[in-house]
Order: structure tokens, then C-alpha cells, then sequence
């Protein structure tokens, strides 16, 4: 089902961990998702120095962790959060459709860890956005009670659906 | 590496016996049950002994069993059948929270045509209360489907019970005994079954074949109409390769289901027992006693269960989980979740279902392999360290 | 004896390189699809393969490709399916007076519900005027079925022309092409299909498996609810013997399609021919020319065809009628009779299909052996002395 | 499916024939329903003397013409008329449920001749009685549209349709 590249970082994730003192802190998910992320950040000179992170998950959600961190550290704020859902299952050599959901969440959690950065820098408690239970099902597509799960409905709209 | 299926619910292998029996239909007995001429009649000979079979495994005739591609087909014709031949009577249907899919989502379809359904509670034990059945019949009431055996969790329903309150309410009562037909014993004259849904893959006969009891007298419409196979039931030409080892199965599982049950009842005992012993925070699920007899279901904390499933399938040993992530709607269970267990937990769910190939060492293996897959994974969960009794 | 199978309509044998394909999956491939690990990986991977060898055979996609149990649930699914996703533009069918049962009854089941239907006539020859469809379109149309081709008369359909006008009108068109796919070419584009139902067995796959092609973007509810294999549109857990037998055979069908026409063609002129020229008063059935290359439709006068099959039978031929007697409704085919074959000469059906198996010696042994048996029976029936040309 | 008796009067049917200036005939079915019986019998003394027939029908009506012949051939009259639809399917060893409309052709066309011999004998003339589609389509028990076959409802009627 994974490819080579996704089982290579859920076996031998990179970066696990937390930051003593990290710079900024993102999460994103809860456990009746199935998912959840945490990422830590060290910054200096607006560029990711360390990137660590922490996942409950399924190994899709590993792998995205592992991807994100590895992709995020060395590049500026900037750069960071221009990395994309797509950008991580290109770089993990696709995800099965039906696990893009985790992904979303990789990056997500590291673009609030970046926010988090940056609420801190203008003196500002970051706002953490509050996760509804759509951040939590996505469906298949073509799920056939497509009625229970709003989040991906427009993802999934397909002509024959 | 030595492969240890313990996802027997998932896929339980062919036995060879019945393999040798279904190739002579793979090469030259390829005739078709509905000809007139010679190469039907062998075919036919052996669809009528398959027959038998499978209505001996549950004491029921031969006239009242009907082929079907699967236990799906199966539930999704009950209902649905019960229903539409029961129209004029009523439009109520009772069932409980815990139903496979098959058994839900035909529920949901029905509902959409204006169908009135009750879903019974379970304890948390996930188990249907006999006297909740009793309270929920209506004057409406036309069918009470409730499954006999829930193989996410092992639990095995009171049905003889719940049978004997819709005989006495004179309302046909279907179950869904998917999991338990030829795995325990089932008997649908003691247990008061009208229909009952079988499928031949979990006492070892091939995927995609199963079949539906209707007790004689019992009006049921077709969900699949064209010729008259089938007594005019179900049309269509039959599996027949798939008939055939169904039928074989179902001698050989009235055979050795003795010797299955004393071999299966002490691994899952172990394992029940072991795991939480050499994990912390690890809990079971399911009813104690009233269990399946290979059926080993339990919950991790702070670890989602595709990626235990995962290491283990790396490991060679092959299991399910009720996670949303391995769901392929991305649910947790209904089933866990109907029995009062909460999603996080929910997450965490191992199931191992073993068979008849599993052994002693099977166990030693997932014992000595399980621990530091939770504990790697367990440094990584961002739950872990802050909630977890120890650290 | 020496067995001659011209019943391929009813049974076709399982090629030796199906079989091989299939033999693995009962054996130790036993995985289950929707498994997470490796075990259903494998086995995941041959059920992609089948779709895609399908999907290529019709030149469809895979994705418009879900697996069934045979034809008839296709066409019971095709039919019901559609109709209810349509419901709110509408409750009217139309269709032909030939279709098969698997057809022809699922259809009735819809007007008891409330369903419209239109049931095209047919000209001597079974053929339907596309013109026809066009009239019978109304704004409350929501599906046009015709099938491909009559195995029991052998005439292929214009569908192409019956799929244009369909198209004209937005209305989705579906064909039951069991008797066709894998016999002869079938392009769901070029024949303007939206949604086709076939079967493994008659391009020398098992029994008890097929498919639906469903065009992307064609809306249909499901017979079968459950889990969600098969996208969702199909639940239950798949007959995988059966689908890696029918990829494989689709594979073969496609890359032996030509020869085998080229094989077929001239056995089934040379009886079309010879019959009639041995046997006095011996009528074709079908259209002379678009006709499935290995059907051999006739009736034979003061004789009723069930007789002259045992007879058959007893000499080792194989054979199928649409008589009365031999069909298990005990009613002659509808199909001969809207064709306008009275129902007297109707008795005297006798259907030959042929299949790769068949040799020219074959028709030496049917054109030797029928006379005699006609001539026997002939003289054994009360209305041949009356009216016969000859006494 | 047929059982040997069966197959036996098929292949080798007994008493094929007609009877010239026969003293009774009877016949029953018409080719729409797929079987004709037509019974010719010479009578000696209030006994059938001889009884031959000609039919057009499947192998079960072959085989019950003949075996009807059989028994016939040497009872009186009386006895005759209690030939049953049963005792000819048990003298046949059975005969496939679907197929036993047949064998009620079989004692009916008997028991018309008898019945045109009697009219004779009585210098009447035997009024045969109407064939309407019902003697037609006997379906088997449990098709799956009974509403199409009025004729064996009642024989078909189990308690599970
Ligand atoms: C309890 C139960 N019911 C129904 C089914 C569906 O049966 P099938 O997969 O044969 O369609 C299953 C399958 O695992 C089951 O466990
Ligand atoms: C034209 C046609 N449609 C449908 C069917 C039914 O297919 P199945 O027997 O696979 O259910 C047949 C079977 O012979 C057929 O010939």
C-alpha cells in the first residue's frame, strides 16, 4: 500500500522528538482522530534550524512527520510554510488517496508551529485554530454514506458521486 | 520469515481438503446446474451435496438453504427482503448498535425508504440486553436482526433468548452469524433462528460464497431476480467452484469443531491474559467468557493501531485493528464505540483472530515482538508522556 | 463417449491457463483485500490486475469496473440501481421484449414499485428499431437497457445506434453484454455504453462472477450495502478466485479473439446451412448475419426440443432448447415468441452454441445423429402424420 | 434427473402407435403447451385390449404415455379410470416435481379415450373438454412469479410462497 519512501520514514522516522525550549510549538489533531502531530521548531536568522516533532498516528501520519521535518529544516519561515500537502506526498513518492488527510496534518503543524514563532516574536499569544470533528474524517472518496463526512465532501465531489 | 496469520477474520486460508475438492470443478466438471443434459446433472449432484451440508452444520434442511456471493449478500437480503415481503404488516425493524457494515448500511438504505429502525444498546461488554429487544417490539414490528457473534470483539449475543421473545411476538428474527457458523456450534432450531446469514470463509472455504437460512414458512421477496435458480429465490448461475468448497468446509468443520475449540480457546486465553500483563495500559475488549473462541481483541494507550499493525506485519505477524485509519471509511469502530469505549482508546485497537494454523509459539512470538513495538512507538506518541502513568 | 459441448451458452470450460492463474488463490494466496498487511497486499495487486485486464477488454478504465457476482446481479444491480438514483427525474424504462430473465424480472420487481416500462418489440429476426427508442423516450425516461445479443437467437443489437439516440437524450444507456463480452469485440465507447453487465463464464471463465461497467459519472445506488470494498459501490468481500479467473480469461479472450471468430464462424454457417438441408422443415432462428459467431438457432417442426436433447445427451452432444419443457418456468422463451415463432413451433427450439472445443467433426456428429432422432420422435407425435408436407 | 424407469419408456417407449378404427380416443394438451397425449384403445369385454399413443412432449411425457400404456393394457374399464397422476409417477420412480404436470396429461388422455368410447357405447358423442392455458403452464413450485402460472397454485401452494 506505502511506498518505499513512506515505509522507509515510518520505519526510521526523522527527527522525533521534542525541542527543550523550542522557538515555536504547532499542533494539530486529537486522538478521537486518530491523529495527532506536534512540531517543534528552533529558528535563527528566520531560517529552521532544528525541526522536531511528535506523532500519534497511523503510518501515513508518521511518514508526513518524518517528511515535513526533514523538508522544513535549513529552509527560511518563508520557504517553510510554502511546503504543501502536495509537496509532501510528492517527496514521499505518493500516499493511497484515501491517507492525503494525514499529510494535510503535517504540514498544518508545522505552519502553526512557524505562527507560533511568530505570534511570540510580535509579542502575542498565538491563537491556536480549534480542531472540529471535520479536521478529523476525511473519507474516502467514494465512501458510500458520503453524508458523514462534510470535510472531504468538495475534495471528493466527483461527476459520478 | 514465517508468516503468522492471526487476522483469520480478515482472510482464513482454504483448507487443502477443500481445495482438492473444488479443483475437479476447475477443470473438467464445468458443466451448469440449470441444463438438462449430463454435464449438468454432475454439477447439480454436487451443489445438492453442498446443500446438505451446510444445512447439517446448522440443523436446518436443505430446502432452506440459499446460496449467496457472501455473508454480505446475505444480510443485505434479509433485511431488505424481510422488509418488502412485510410491508402490509408493518414497517419496524429492530436491531442493535453493533452490526457489521453489511448489516448497517442495508439498515440506512432501508431508512432512506422510509423504514423505522430501533438500535439496541450494549453493555460494556458489548452485549445486546434480551429484555431491550422485548421493550422496543412494536405493533409495526416486522423483523429483529440482531448478529450473533461481533468478531471485532469477540462477544457472542444471548440470541437463543432473543429468539424466543420473536417467536413469541410472532416476528421473524434474522441473524447475522457470519462469524460463528462453523466456528461454534449453531443450531437454528435451539437458538429460535428464521434466517440466518453464513459465509464459508471463517471455517476455511474460499471468499465471496455464502448462503441465507430462511426457515420454511418464512415469506422473504429476492434481492436478485431473473431465473428461477435457487428454487426462484436468488438467480443467477451459481459459484459453483465456491459452492463446492463451502460445502466441504462445512463437513470438515462439523468434523473437527471439537477439536478446534480446544485447540483455539487456550491461545486466545494466553494471549488475553499475557498481553496486559507485559504491557502496560493495555485493556481487552469484549465480553470475558461469552467469547469466540479465537478471538483476542484489545486496546493500546497512546498508540494508534495501524502503525503496531504495521511493525508486526514487518514482523511477519499478520493482524486487524478497529483504528479509523485502517477502517477504510476512516472511523474508529461503531462497535467500540457503541460499547462505551472512547475514540482515542478506540484507536489503539489490536484484534488478533486465530486459527486453526496458529500454535503455542505463535503466541510466544506476538508476546516476545508486541512489547518494544509499543514502547517505540509509545516514545514517539505525543500522548504519551504527558498522560501515562508512568513515564 | 466422446462429449461434444455445444452448450457453451450454458457452460463454457475453464481454460487450462485460467485454471493455472486461479490455483494460487486457493492455495496460499488467501489474503483478503481489504487486509492492511502484506497478506492482503498480494492479493489486492491480482484483483488490480483483473480489473484492469476487464477494463481493457471493454476498453473502459478500472475504476469503471466493480466486480459482481455474475450477470445478474449486474443486470439487477444496473437496473435497480439506476432507477433509484433517478428517482427524482423520473420513473420510466424502456426496454426490449428479449432481454434475458435476469432482465426481464428485475424489471417487474420495479413496477411493482411504481416503475413505468416500455418494452420494445422486435422483427422476425429479434431485432429492435432503434427508431423505436427514440419514440418511446419521454421526459420521464431515466434508462434505456437493451442488451447486446440473444443467446438464444444469437442476433446482435445495434447499440451503437440505441446508445447514440440514449446519448442524444441524456438519458444513461445500458446493455447486457454477457453473451457478448469476450466473444466478440466490445468497445463501451464506440457503442456509446454508459453501462454494461458481463459474466466471466462465456469467455471461458469460472461461474458466479462478473462485472458492472459504470462510465464515470454515472449515478448509481447500490444493491449491496455493507463495507466499502470495491469503492464503496459494491460491499462484501470479494469472490477473489472468481475475479483473478475472469482477469486472466479476459486477458486470453482479448488476445485470441480473432482466432477464435475465425474458428467459430464457419462451424456455426456450416450447421445453419446443413441442418435445415438434412431435416425437412427445420426453421433458422436469429438474424442471418449479425449473429454471435458460434449460435446455432433452429426449431424443428412436430417435436418438442427437450426430447430431442435427451437424445442427444444420450450420444454425448450437449445441447440447450428453448422449449417449454426444458425451461424451468415451464414456458416457452419469450424471446422466440416476440420474434412472432408461434408457441407450438417454438417447442421444437433447439440451441447449439459452440465454443473453442468445437471441430468440424463435431458438426459431422451432429448432422449425422440428428436426423435419425428427429425421424424417430417424428413418428412418435401425434401432429406430424396431420400436417406434415411429407407423411 | 430422470430416474431409470423413466429413462427406459423414454428410449424405449411401449405401445408407439395408433389404432386403426380404434373403439375410443382421447387426447389432451395442444403444442403451444409443449405436450400432446392422443390415446387410442380397443376395448374386448369391458378390458383394454390394446392401448397405443402418440405424443409430443418432453422425455417425461414420453415415458408417462408408455408406462400409462402398460398399466392400461388388460384392466377393465373401471380400473382403468383409477389410474392416477400419482400411481403413474410412482410406477415411473419418481419423476422431477416440476415435470408432473406431464404425467396428469398421461392419465387424462386415458381416461378421454375411455370416456369417447363410453359416449359411444352410449350413442353419444364424447364432448371433449375445452384445453384453456391453464392445462398449460404448470410452473415449477417456488418460481419466482406464481402469479403467471393460476394452474399449480394450488399444488404449489407451500406455506413459505
Ligand atoms: C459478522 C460479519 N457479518 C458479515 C460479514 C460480511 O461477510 P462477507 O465478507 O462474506 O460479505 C462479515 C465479514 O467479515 C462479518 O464478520
Ligand atoms: C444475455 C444474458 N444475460 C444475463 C445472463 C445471466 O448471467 P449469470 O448467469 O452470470 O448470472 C445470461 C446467462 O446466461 C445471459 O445469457
Amino acid at each position: 500500500m506505502y511506498s518505499e519512501v513512506v515505509m522507509d520514514h515510518f520505519k526510521n522516522p526523522r527527527n522525533v522528538g521534542e525541542i527543550d525550549g523550542a522557538d515555536g510549538v504547532g499542533e494539530v489533531g486529537n486522538p478521537a482522530c486518530g491523529d495527532i502531530m506536534a512540531f517543534y521548531i528552533k529558528v535563527k536568522d528566520n531560517v529552521l534550524e532544528d525541526v522536531k516533532f511528535k506523532t500519534f498516528g497511523c503510518g501515513a501520519a508518521i511518514a508526513v512527520s518524518s517528511m515535513v521535518s526533514e523538508m522544513a529544516i535549513g529552509k527560511t519561515l518563508d520557504e517553510a510554510m510554502k511546503i504543501t500537502n502536495k509537496s509532501v506526498i510528492d517527496a514521499l513518492n505518493g500516499l493511497p488517496k484515501k491517507k492525503h488527510h494525514c499529510s494535510n496534518l503535517g504540514a498544518d503543524a508545522l505552519h502553526r508551529a512557524i505562527e507560533d514563532y511568530r505570534a511570540k516574536q510580535r509579542g502575542n499569544h498565538y491563537e491556536k485554530p480549534a480542531d472540529g470533528p471535520e479536521v478529523c474524517s476525511c473519507p474516502v472518496c467514494d465512501v458510500n454514506d458520503p453524508e458523514e463526512a462534510p470535510y472531504c465532501k468538495a475534495a471528493c465531489e466527483r461527476p459520478q458521486k | 520469515m514465517k508468516i503468522i496469520n492471526m487476522d483469520h477474520v480478515a482472510a482464513s486460508p482454504i483448507l487443502p481438503e477443500v481445495a482438492d475438492a473444488m479443483i475437479p470443478f476447475l477443470k473438467e466438471k464445468y458443466g451448469n446446474p440449470s441444463s438438462m443434459h449430463s454435464l449438468g446433472e454432475e454439477v447439480t449432484e454436487a451443489m445438492d451435496e453442498a446443500r446438505e451440508k451446510i444445512a447439517a452444520l446448522i440443523n436446518a434442511t436443505p430446502e432452506e438453504i440459499v446460496f449467496t456471493s457472501g455473508g454480505t449478500e446475505a444480510n443485505n437480503w434479509a433485511l431488505k427482503g424481510i422488509m418488502q415481503a412485510g410491508r402490509s404488516r408493518g414497517n419496524h425493524l429492530i436491531t442493535s448498535s453493533i452490526e457489521h457494515f453489511s448489516i448497517m448500511h442495508a439498515i440506512k438504505a432501508l431508512e432512506k425508504m422510509g423504514m423505522e429502525v430501533t438500535r439496541l444498546p450494549v453493555d460494556k461488554y458489548g452485549m445486546v440486553d434480551p429484555d431491550d429487544v422485548r421493550k422496543a417490539i412494536t405493533p409495526q414490528t416486522v423483523l429483529i436482526s440482531v448478529m450473533h457473534a461481533n468478531n471485532e470483539i469477540g462477544s457472542i449475543q444471548p440470541i437463543a433468548e432473543i429468539g424466543r421473545i420473536a417467536r413469541e411476538n410472532n416476528i421473524p428474527f434474522h441473524t447475522d452469524a457470519v462469524a460463528t457458523t462453523g466456528v461454534i456450534p449453531v443450531d437454528v432450531n435451539s437458538l429460535n433462528i428464521d434466517l440466518l446469514s453464513l459465509a464459508a470463509n471463517p471455517f476455511y472455504g474460499p471468499h465471496g460464497v455464502g448462503a441465507l437460512y430462511i426457515r420454511r414458512g418464512v415469506r422473504i421477496s429476492p434481492l436478485i431476480d431473473g431465473g428461477i435458480q435457487e428454487g426462484g429465490r436468488r438467480a443467477g448461475t451459481e459459484n459453483i467452484l465456491g459452492i463446492v468448497g463451502m460445502g466441504k468446509a462445512a463437513e470438515i468443520a462439523a468434523r473437527d469443531m471439537d477439536a478446534r475449540l480446544a485447540h483455539l480457546q487456550p491461545l486466545r486465553d494466553r494471549l488475553l491474559k499475557s498481553i496486559p500483563e507485559a504491557i502496560e495500559e493495555v485493556y481487552p475488549v469484549g465480553h470475558p467468557t461469552e467469547r469466540l473462541p479465537g478471538n483476542v481483541s484489545v486496546t493500546v494507550r497512546y498508540v494508534e493501531g495501524e502503525s503496531m499493525l504495521l511493525f508486526l506485519d514487518m514482523e511477519g505477524i499478520k493482524i486487524a485493528s478497529g483504528s479509523a485509519c485502517i477502517s477504510r471509511s476512516l472511523k474508529v469502530s461503531h462497535v467500540m464505540l457503541a460499547m462505551g469505549i472512547d475514540a482515542g482508546t478506540a484507536q489503539g485497537s489490536l484484534l488478533f483472530t486465530l486459527g486453526v494454523d496458529n500454535t503455542d509459539e505463535d503466541v510466544d512470538d506476538v508476546l516476545r515482538l508486541l512489547p518494544p513495538i509499543v514502547q517505540k512507538l509509545r516514545d514517539m506518541s505525543p500522548l504519551y508522556k504527558r498522560t501515562a502513568k508512568k513515564a
